[in-house]
Protein backbone atom coordinates (compact mmCIF):
# COMPACT_ATOMS: atom_id res chain seq x y z
CA UNK A 1 0.00 0.00 0.00
CA UNK A 2 1.22 3.57 -0.76
CA UNK A 3 0.07 6.34 1.53
CA UNK A 4 -0.13 9.31 -0.29
CA UNK A 5 -0.41 12.78 1.86
CA UNK A 6 -1.91 16.13 1.15
CA UNK A 7 -1.63 19.64 3.11
CA UNK A 8 -2.42 23.04 2.97
CA UNK A 9 -4.02 24.12 0.00
CA UNK A 10 -3.92 20.73 -1.97
CA UNK A 11 -5.56 19.05 0.80
CA UNK A 12 -8.36 22.16 0.98
CA UNK A 13 -9.20 21.07 -2.99
CA UNK A 14 -9.13 17.39 -2.44
CA UNK A 15 -11.50 18.07 0.85
CA UNK A 16 -8.68 15.24 2.24
CA UNK A 17 -5.63 14.61 4.10
CA UNK A 18 -4.90 11.49 3.18
CA UNK A 19 -5.39 8.78 0.26
CA UNK A 20 -4.05 5.26 -0.15
CA UNK A 21 -2.76 3.71 -3.86
CA UNK A 22 -2.15 -0.15 -4.11
CA UNK A 23 1.02 -1.07 -4.17
CA UNK A 24 1.88 -3.07 -7.14
CA UNK A 25 5.66 -4.47 -8.29
CA UNK A 26 7.43 -1.61 -10.23
CA UNK A 27 5.14 1.01 -9.50
CA UNK A 28 6.56 4.82 -10.25
CA UNK A 29 5.56 7.99 -8.26
CA UNK A 30 4.76 9.38 -11.92
CA UNK A 31 1.74 6.19 -12.02
CA UNK A 32 0.49 7.14 -8.45
CA UNK A 33 0.53 11.07 -9.64
CA UNK A 34 -1.28 9.95 -12.93
CA UNK A 35 -3.55 8.18 -11.10
CA UNK A 36 -4.68 9.95 -8.34
CA UNK A 37 -4.57 13.57 -10.71
CA UNK A 38 -7.39 11.52 -12.75
CA UNK A 39 -9.41 11.45 -9.76
CA UNK A 40 -8.51 15.03 -8.34
CA UNK A 41 -7.93 17.04 -11.39
CA UNK A 42 -8.75 20.74 -9.51
CA UNK A 43 -6.07 19.81 -6.72
CA UNK A 44 -3.33 18.31 -9.25
CA UNK A 45 -3.48 22.38 -11.39
CA UNK A 46 -1.37 23.42 -8.41
CA UNK A 47 0.64 20.52 -7.53
CA UNK A 48 4.49 21.85 -7.71
CA UNK A 49 6.59 19.53 -5.94
CA UNK A 50 6.51 15.74 -5.29
CA UNK A 51 8.25 13.68 -2.01
CA UNK A 52 8.80 9.94 -1.08
CA UNK A 53 9.55 9.25 1.70
CA UNK A 54 10.30 12.99 3.58
CA UNK A 55 12.53 13.71 0.64
CA UNK A 56 12.20 15.89 -2.26
CA UNK A 57 11.58 13.41 -5.83
CA UNK A 58 12.83 15.26 -9.08
CA UNK A 59 13.13 12.00 -11.36
CA UNK A 60 9.18 11.23 -10.96
CA UNK A 61 10.21 7.29 -12.82
CA UNK A 62 11.41 6.99 -9.35
CA UNK A 63 10.39 2.89 -8.38
CA UNK A 64 8.39 3.06 -5.34
CA UNK A 65 8.63 0.18 -2.04
CA UNK A 66 5.53 -0.86 -0.60
CA UNK A 67 4.35 1.00 2.39
CA UNK A 68 6.19 4.31 1.10
CA UNK A 69 4.82 7.51 1.85
CA UNK A 70 3.99 9.99 -0.97
CA UNK A 71 3.25 13.81 -1.00
CA UNK A 72 1.80 16.01 -3.47
CA UNK A 73 2.36 19.67 -2.91
CA UNK A 74 1.57 22.98 -4.08
CA UNK A 75 3.87 26.12 -3.71
CA UNK A 76 5.27 26.57 -0.50
CA UNK A 77 4.56 29.09 1.33
CA UNK A 78 5.72 29.55 4.67
CA UNK A 79 8.65 32.07 6.48
CA UNK B 1 18.78 23.79 25.86
CA UNK B 2 15.70 23.65 22.96
CA UNK B 3 16.74 21.72 20.06
CA UNK B 4 18.24 24.65 17.03
CA UNK B 5 16.12 23.52 14.99
CA UNK B 6 11.56 23.37 15.85
CA UNK B 7 8.67 23.29 14.16
CA UNK B 8 6.13 24.82 17.39
CA UNK B 9 2.62 25.91 17.72
CA UNK B 10 4.18 27.98 20.45
CA UNK B 11 5.91 31.28 20.49
CA UNK B 12 9.58 31.41 20.81
CA UNK B 13 11.80 34.22 22.59
CA UNK B 14 14.37 36.03 20.63
CA UNK B 15 16.46 36.56 23.66
CA UNK B 16 16.47 32.88 24.38
CA UNK B 17 17.87 31.43 20.79
CA UNK B 18 20.59 34.42 21.23
CA UNK B 19 21.54 32.73 24.52
CA UNK B 20 21.38 29.11 23.38
CA UNK B 21 23.57 29.85 19.99
CA UNK B 22 25.97 31.81 22.29
CA UNK B 23 26.34 28.56 24.02
CA UNK B 24 28.19 26.91 21.50
CA UNK B 25 31.00 29.20 20.88
CA UNK B 26 33.30 32.18 22.79
CA UNK B 27 34.55 33.07 19.29
CA UNK B 28 31.25 33.72 18.12
CA UNK B 29 31.48 37.88 17.60
CA UNK B 30 28.65 38.63 15.60
CA UNK B 31 24.76 36.95 15.40
CA UNK B 32 22.80 37.78 12.82
CA UNK B 33 18.98 37.53 13.00
CA UNK B 34 15.84 37.18 11.01
CA UNK B 35 12.12 37.52 12.35
CA UNK B 36 9.42 37.43 9.97
CA UNK B 37 6.02 38.22 11.62
CA UNK B 38 2.64 38.45 10.43
CA UNK B 39 1.30 41.38 8.90
CA UNK B 40 -2.14 42.97 8.99
CA UNK B 41 -2.40 43.01 5.22
CA UNK B 42 -1.06 41.40 2.13
CA UNK B 43 -2.10 42.82 -1.53
CA UNK B 44 -3.85 45.26 -0.55
CA UNK B 45 -6.75 42.97 1.43
CA UNK B 46 -6.59 43.08 5.40
CA UNK B 47 -5.70 40.16 6.92
CA UNK B 48 -7.08 39.10 10.59
CA UNK B 49 -5.05 35.58 10.88
CA UNK B 50 -3.04 33.35 8.93
CA UNK B 51 -2.62 29.77 9.46
CA UNK B 52 0.12 27.96 8.89
CA UNK B 53 0.17 24.17 8.12
CA UNK B 54 3.17 21.83 7.73
CA UNK B 55 4.06 18.35 6.61
CA UNK B 56 5.62 17.87 10.04
CA UNK B 57 8.52 15.23 9.63
CA UNK B 58 9.74 16.90 6.23
CA UNK B 59 9.69 20.24 7.45
CA UNK B 60 11.88 19.13 10.42
CA UNK B 61 14.19 17.36 7.83
CA UNK B 62 14.16 20.27 5.61
CA UNK B 63 15.16 22.59 8.11
CA UNK B 64 17.99 20.34 9.68
CA UNK B 65 19.41 20.00 6.33
CA UNK B 66 18.97 23.81 5.66
CA UNK B 67 21.12 24.66 9.47
CA UNK B 68 23.51 22.09 8.27
CA UNK B 69 24.54 23.34 4.69
CA UNK B 70 24.34 26.78 6.13
CA UNK B 71 27.05 26.36 8.30
CA UNK B 72 28.93 24.32 6.26
CA UNK B 73 28.59 26.95 3.29
CA UNK B 74 29.12 30.36 5.35
CA UNK B 75 32.02 28.84 8.10
CA UNK B 76 29.06 29.61 11.14
CA UNK B 77 29.99 28.86 14.41
CA UNK B 78 26.24 27.48 14.73
CA UNK B 79 22.61 28.55 13.49
CA UNK B 80 19.35 27.76 14.71
CA UNK B 81 15.72 27.76 12.73
CA UNK B 82 12.22 28.12 14.70
CA UNK B 83 8.94 28.27 12.21
CA UNK B 84 5.64 28.57 13.61
CA UNK B 85 2.03 26.40 13.02
CA UNK B 86 -0.96 27.06 13.99
CA UNK B 87 -2.73 29.97 13.95
CA UNK B 88 -0.97 33.78 14.44
CA UNK B 89 -2.78 37.11 14.37
CA UNK B 90 -1.48 40.57 13.27
CA UNK B 91 2.08 41.61 14.84
CA UNK B 92 2.63 38.06 16.25
CA UNK B 93 6.25 35.56 15.52
CA UNK B 94 6.38 33.75 12.45
CA UNK B 95 9.64 32.52 11.85
CA UNK B 96 13.29 32.69 13.49
CA UNK B 97 16.67 33.02 12.05
CA UNK B 98 19.47 32.87 13.75
CA UNK B 99 23.20 32.60 12.20
CA UNK B 100 26.18 33.02 14.72
CA UNK B 101 29.91 33.50 13.27
CA UNK B 102 33.37 34.58 14.11
CA UNK B 103 32.45 37.90 12.08
CA UNK B 104 29.25 39.87 10.73
CA UNK B 105 29.49 39.35 6.96
CA UNK B 106 28.77 35.55 7.13
CA UNK B 107 26.16 35.85 10.31
CA UNK B 108 23.92 38.22 7.94
CA UNK B 109 24.62 36.72 4.64
CA UNK B 110 23.34 32.98 6.24
CA UNK B 111 20.93 34.46 7.46
CA UNK B 112 19.70 35.88 4.29
CA UNK B 113 20.12 32.69 2.61
CA UNK B 114 18.02 31.03 5.05
CA UNK B 115 15.04 32.54 4.84
CA UNK B 116 15.21 32.45 1.19
CA UNK B 117 16.31 28.91 0.91
CA UNK B 118 13.38 28.11 3.64
CA UNK B 119 10.76 29.87 1.73
CA UNK B 120 12.13 27.47 -1.44
CA UNK B 121 12.56 24.10 0.25
CA UNK B 122 10.39 23.21 3.46
CA UNK B 123 6.89 22.44 3.12
CA UNK B 124 4.72 24.64 4.50
CA UNK B 125 1.62 26.48 3.85
CA UNK B 126 0.09 29.48 4.71
CA UNK B 127 -3.49 30.72 4.84
CA UNK B 128 -4.60 33.67 5.03
CA UNK B 129 -7.87 34.62 6.81
CA UNK B 130 -9.57 38.03 5.83
CA UNK B 131 -13.05 39.22 6.75
CA UNK B 132 -14.13 38.46 2.94
CA UNK B 133 -12.95 34.50 4.02
CA UNK B 134 -9.87 32.32 4.04
CA UNK B 135 -7.51 31.28 0.60
CA UNK B 136 -4.19 29.67 1.25
CA UNK B 137 -1.51 31.67 -0.25
CA UNK B 138 -0.15 29.35 -3.06
CA UNK B 139 2.41 32.05 -4.99
CA UNK B 140 5.10 33.96 -3.28
CA UNK B 141 7.33 37.02 -4.14
CA UNK C 1 9.50 52.46 25.86
CA UNK C 2 13.04 53.70 25.35
CA UNK C 3 14.40 55.92 22.78
CA UNK C 4 15.16 54.06 19.82
CA UNK C 5 18.89 55.25 19.77
CA UNK C 6 20.90 54.56 22.74
CA UNK C 7 24.46 54.56 24.35
CA UNK C 8 24.47 52.66 27.91
CA UNK C 9 26.65 50.80 30.10
CA UNK C 10 24.25 48.40 30.75
CA UNK C 11 22.94 45.55 28.90
CA UNK C 12 20.27 45.36 26.71
CA UNK C 13 17.80 42.78 25.70
CA UNK C 14 17.10 41.93 21.72
CA UNK C 15 13.00 40.79 23.12
CA UNK C 16 12.83 44.11 24.05
CA UNK C 17 13.84 46.23 21.13
CA UNK C 18 11.92 43.71 19.30
CA UNK C 19 9.06 44.58 20.90
CA UNK C 20 9.12 48.15 21.09
CA UNK C 21 10.15 47.85 16.74
CA UNK C 22 7.20 46.32 16.12
CA UNK C 23 4.70 48.89 17.63
CA UNK C 24 5.73 51.36 15.29
CA UNK C 25 4.09 49.51 12.35
CA UNK C 26 1.66 46.58 12.24
CA UNK C 27 2.62 46.50 8.91
CA UNK C 28 5.64 44.88 9.59
CA UNK C 29 6.93 41.46 8.15
CA UNK C 30 10.13 41.70 8.37
CA UNK C 31 12.74 42.29 11.18
CA UNK C 32 16.26 41.72 10.78
CA UNK C 33 18.82 42.17 13.71
CA UNK C 34 22.47 42.43 14.18
CA UNK C 35 23.94 41.55 17.73
CA UNK C 36 27.71 41.96 17.98
CA UNK C 37 29.23 40.18 21.20
CA UNK C 38 32.77 40.13 22.47
CA UNK C 39 34.61 37.29 21.83
CA UNK C 40 37.39 35.71 23.89
CA UNK C 41 39.97 36.11 21.87
CA UNK C 42 41.15 38.23 18.41
CA UNK C 43 44.24 38.18 16.12
CA UNK C 44 45.50 35.28 18.04
CA UNK C 45 45.62 36.76 21.37
CA UNK C 46 43.59 35.99 24.55
CA UNK C 47 41.18 38.41 25.33
CA UNK C 48 39.82 38.84 28.75
CA UNK C 49 37.78 42.01 28.96
CA UNK C 50 36.73 44.64 26.03
CA UNK C 51 36.38 48.24 27.40
CA UNK C 52 34.51 50.79 24.95
CA UNK C 53 35.18 54.95 24.99
CA UNK C 54 32.70 56.93 23.16
CA UNK C 55 32.38 60.81 22.12
CA UNK C 56 29.06 60.54 23.93
CA UNK C 57 27.04 63.68 22.14
CA UNK C 58 28.67 62.90 18.99
CA UNK C 59 28.32 59.37 18.82
CA UNK C 60 24.47 59.62 19.70
CA UNK C 61 24.43 62.35 16.70
CA UNK C 62 25.32 60.12 14.59
CA UNK C 63 23.41 56.99 15.47
CA UNK C 64 20.59 58.73 15.03
CA UNK C 65 21.88 60.27 11.77
CA UNK C 66 22.28 56.50 10.85
CA UNK C 67 19.09 55.53 11.79
CA UNK C 68 17.47 58.30 9.64
CA UNK C 69 19.53 57.45 6.50
CA UNK C 70 18.84 53.57 7.18
CA UNK C 71 14.81 54.83 7.21
CA UNK C 72 14.98 56.63 3.79
CA UNK C 73 17.41 54.51 1.96
CA UNK C 74 16.21 51.12 2.20
CA UNK C 75 12.29 52.16 3.02
CA UNK C 76 12.53 50.57 6.68
CA UNK C 77 9.11 51.12 8.62
CA UNK C 78 11.80 51.89 11.65
CA UNK C 79 15.20 50.84 13.00
CA UNK C 80 16.65 51.00 16.39
CA UNK C 81 20.28 51.00 17.36
CA UNK C 82 22.37 50.41 20.95
CA UNK C 83 25.49 50.53 21.70
CA UNK C 84 27.22 49.58 24.88
CA UNK C 85 30.42 51.86 26.57
CA UNK C 86 31.85 50.45 29.34
CA UNK C 87 33.78 47.36 30.38
CA UNK C 88 32.19 43.71 29.19
CA UNK C 89 33.39 40.57 28.91
CA UNK C 90 33.60 37.23 26.36
CA UNK C 91 30.34 36.53 25.15
CA UNK C 92 28.94 39.85 26.59
CA UNK C 93 26.69 41.80 24.16
CA UNK C 94 27.86 44.81 22.46
CA UNK C 95 25.67 46.21 19.75
CA UNK C 96 22.44 45.80 18.93
CA UNK C 97 20.93 46.45 15.01
CA UNK C 98 17.16 46.10 14.29
CA UNK C 99 15.55 46.93 11.22
CA UNK C 100 12.39 46.70 10.33
CA UNK C 101 10.02 46.34 6.96
CA UNK C 102 7.65 45.26 5.07
CA UNK C 103 9.66 42.24 3.54
CA UNK C 104 12.71 40.66 4.47
CA UNK C 105 15.28 42.24 1.90
CA UNK C 106 15.16 45.68 3.08
CA UNK C 107 15.53 44.50 6.40
CA UNK C 108 18.49 42.40 6.33
CA UNK C 109 20.30 44.68 3.45
CA UNK C 110 19.75 47.69 5.83
CA UNK C 111 20.95 46.04 8.88
CA UNK C 112 23.68 45.05 7.14
CA UNK C 113 24.61 48.69 6.47
CA UNK C 114 24.22 50.27 9.38
CA UNK C 115 26.11 47.52 11.21
CA UNK C 116 29.08 48.43 8.27
CA UNK C 117 28.55 52.30 8.29
CA UNK C 118 27.85 52.48 12.36
CA UNK C 119 32.42 51.12 12.22
CA UNK C 120 33.35 53.81 9.99
CA UNK C 121 31.09 56.56 11.60
CA UNK C 122 30.46 56.36 14.85
CA UNK C 123 33.64 57.72 17.56
CA UNK C 124 33.56 54.50 19.59
CA UNK C 125 37.07 53.30 20.56
CA UNK C 126 37.65 49.46 21.66
CA UNK C 127 40.18 48.53 24.08
CA UNK C 128 40.93 45.05 24.22
CA UNK C 129 42.47 43.57 27.33
CA UNK C 130 44.68 40.57 27.27
CA UNK C 131 46.51 38.51 30.12
CA UNK C 132 49.56 40.39 28.53
CA UNK C 133 48.34 43.56 29.26
CA UNK C 134 46.05 46.19 27.06
CA UNK C 135 45.95 47.92 23.89
CA UNK C 136 43.70 50.19 21.55
CA UNK C 137 42.30 48.63 18.55
CA UNK C 138 43.14 51.45 16.23
CA UNK C 139 42.51 49.44 13.03
CA UNK C 140 39.61 47.34 12.24
CA UNK C 141 39.08 44.72 9.42
CA UNK D 1 39.15 79.40 23.75
CA UNK D 2 38.71 76.03 21.87
CA UNK D 3 38.24 73.58 23.82
CA UNK D 4 39.08 70.25 21.99
CA UNK D 5 38.68 67.01 23.81
CA UNK D 6 40.74 63.56 22.92
CA UNK D 7 39.19 60.45 23.16
CA UNK D 8 40.00 56.43 23.25
CA UNK D 9 43.78 55.60 21.90
CA UNK D 10 44.38 59.36 21.01
CA UNK D 11 43.55 60.35 25.06
CA UNK D 12 45.47 57.24 25.76
CA UNK D 13 48.61 58.37 23.95
CA UNK D 14 48.52 62.14 25.14
CA UNK D 15 47.61 61.09 28.83
CA UNK D 16 44.91 63.47 29.21
CA UNK D 17 41.07 63.85 27.75
CA UNK D 18 40.99 67.49 27.11
CA UNK D 19 42.68 70.65 26.36
CA UNK D 20 42.24 74.22 25.09
CA UNK D 21 43.90 76.52 22.57
CA UNK D 22 43.22 80.22 22.56
CA UNK D 23 40.97 81.53 20.24
CA UNK D 24 42.13 84.36 17.93
CA UNK D 25 40.02 85.49 15.34
CA UNK D 26 40.01 83.26 12.03
CA UNK D 27 41.67 80.70 13.38
CA UNK D 28 40.74 77.56 11.74
CA UNK D 29 40.64 73.47 12.62
CA UNK D 30 44.01 73.15 10.70
CA UNK D 31 45.80 75.91 12.86
CA UNK D 32 44.68 73.80 16.16
CA UNK D 33 45.36 70.50 15.04
CA UNK D 34 48.78 71.82 14.03
CA UNK D 35 49.43 73.46 17.50
CA UNK D 36 48.47 70.43 19.24
CA UNK D 37 50.44 68.19 16.86
CA UNK D 38 53.77 69.94 17.49
CA UNK D 39 52.98 69.43 21.34
CA UNK D 40 51.89 65.74 21.20
CA UNK D 41 53.40 64.68 18.26
CA UNK D 42 52.76 60.73 18.95
CA UNK D 43 49.81 61.06 19.94
CA UNK D 44 48.64 62.78 16.49
CA UNK D 45 50.22 60.19 14.39
CA UNK D 46 47.32 58.45 14.69
CA UNK D 47 44.93 60.79 14.27
CA UNK D 48 42.25 60.38 11.28
CA UNK D 49 39.45 62.52 11.81
CA UNK D 50 38.73 66.00 13.08
CA UNK D 51 35.10 66.97 14.84
CA UNK D 52 33.83 70.41 15.09
CA UNK D 53 30.91 70.41 17.55
CA UNK D 54 29.93 67.21 17.35
CA UNK D 55 30.05 67.48 13.41
CA UNK D 56 32.38 65.49 11.38
CA UNK D 57 35.14 68.08 9.41
CA UNK D 58 36.46 67.11 6.24
CA UNK D 59 37.63 70.24 5.15
CA UNK D 60 40.35 71.57 7.68
CA UNK D 61 40.45 74.95 6.82
CA UNK D 62 37.18 75.46 8.65
CA UNK D 63 37.28 78.59 10.42
CA UNK D 64 35.94 78.16 14.40
CA UNK D 65 33.80 79.95 16.63
CA UNK D 66 34.90 80.82 19.58
CA UNK D 67 33.68 78.27 22.33
CA UNK D 68 33.89 75.33 19.85
CA UNK D 69 34.24 72.26 21.40
CA UNK D 70 37.14 70.05 18.85
CA UNK D 71 37.86 66.96 18.88
CA UNK D 72 41.00 64.50 16.69
CA UNK D 73 40.05 61.00 16.68
CA UNK D 74 41.61 58.16 16.05
CA UNK D 75 40.51 55.54 13.50
CA UNK D 76 36.76 54.24 14.97
CA UNK D 77 36.87 50.91 16.10
CA UNK D 78 32.95 50.28 17.92
CA UNK D 79 30.59 47.90 16.70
Amino acid sequence: MIKVLFFGPVASRIGIHQATVAFRSGIRIQDVRDELAAQYPRAFEIVCFAAANGEHVRDMSLPLADDSEVAFMAKFSGG
Amino acid sequence: MKPAVRIQLEDFSVDEEVSAIKTSSMRMGGIATFLGCARDFSEGREVSEISFEAYGSMALSELNRLRTDAVEQFGLLDARLVHRIGTVKGGDNIVLIVAGAEHRAPALEACRWMIDELKQRVPIWKKEITPQGESWVTSHP
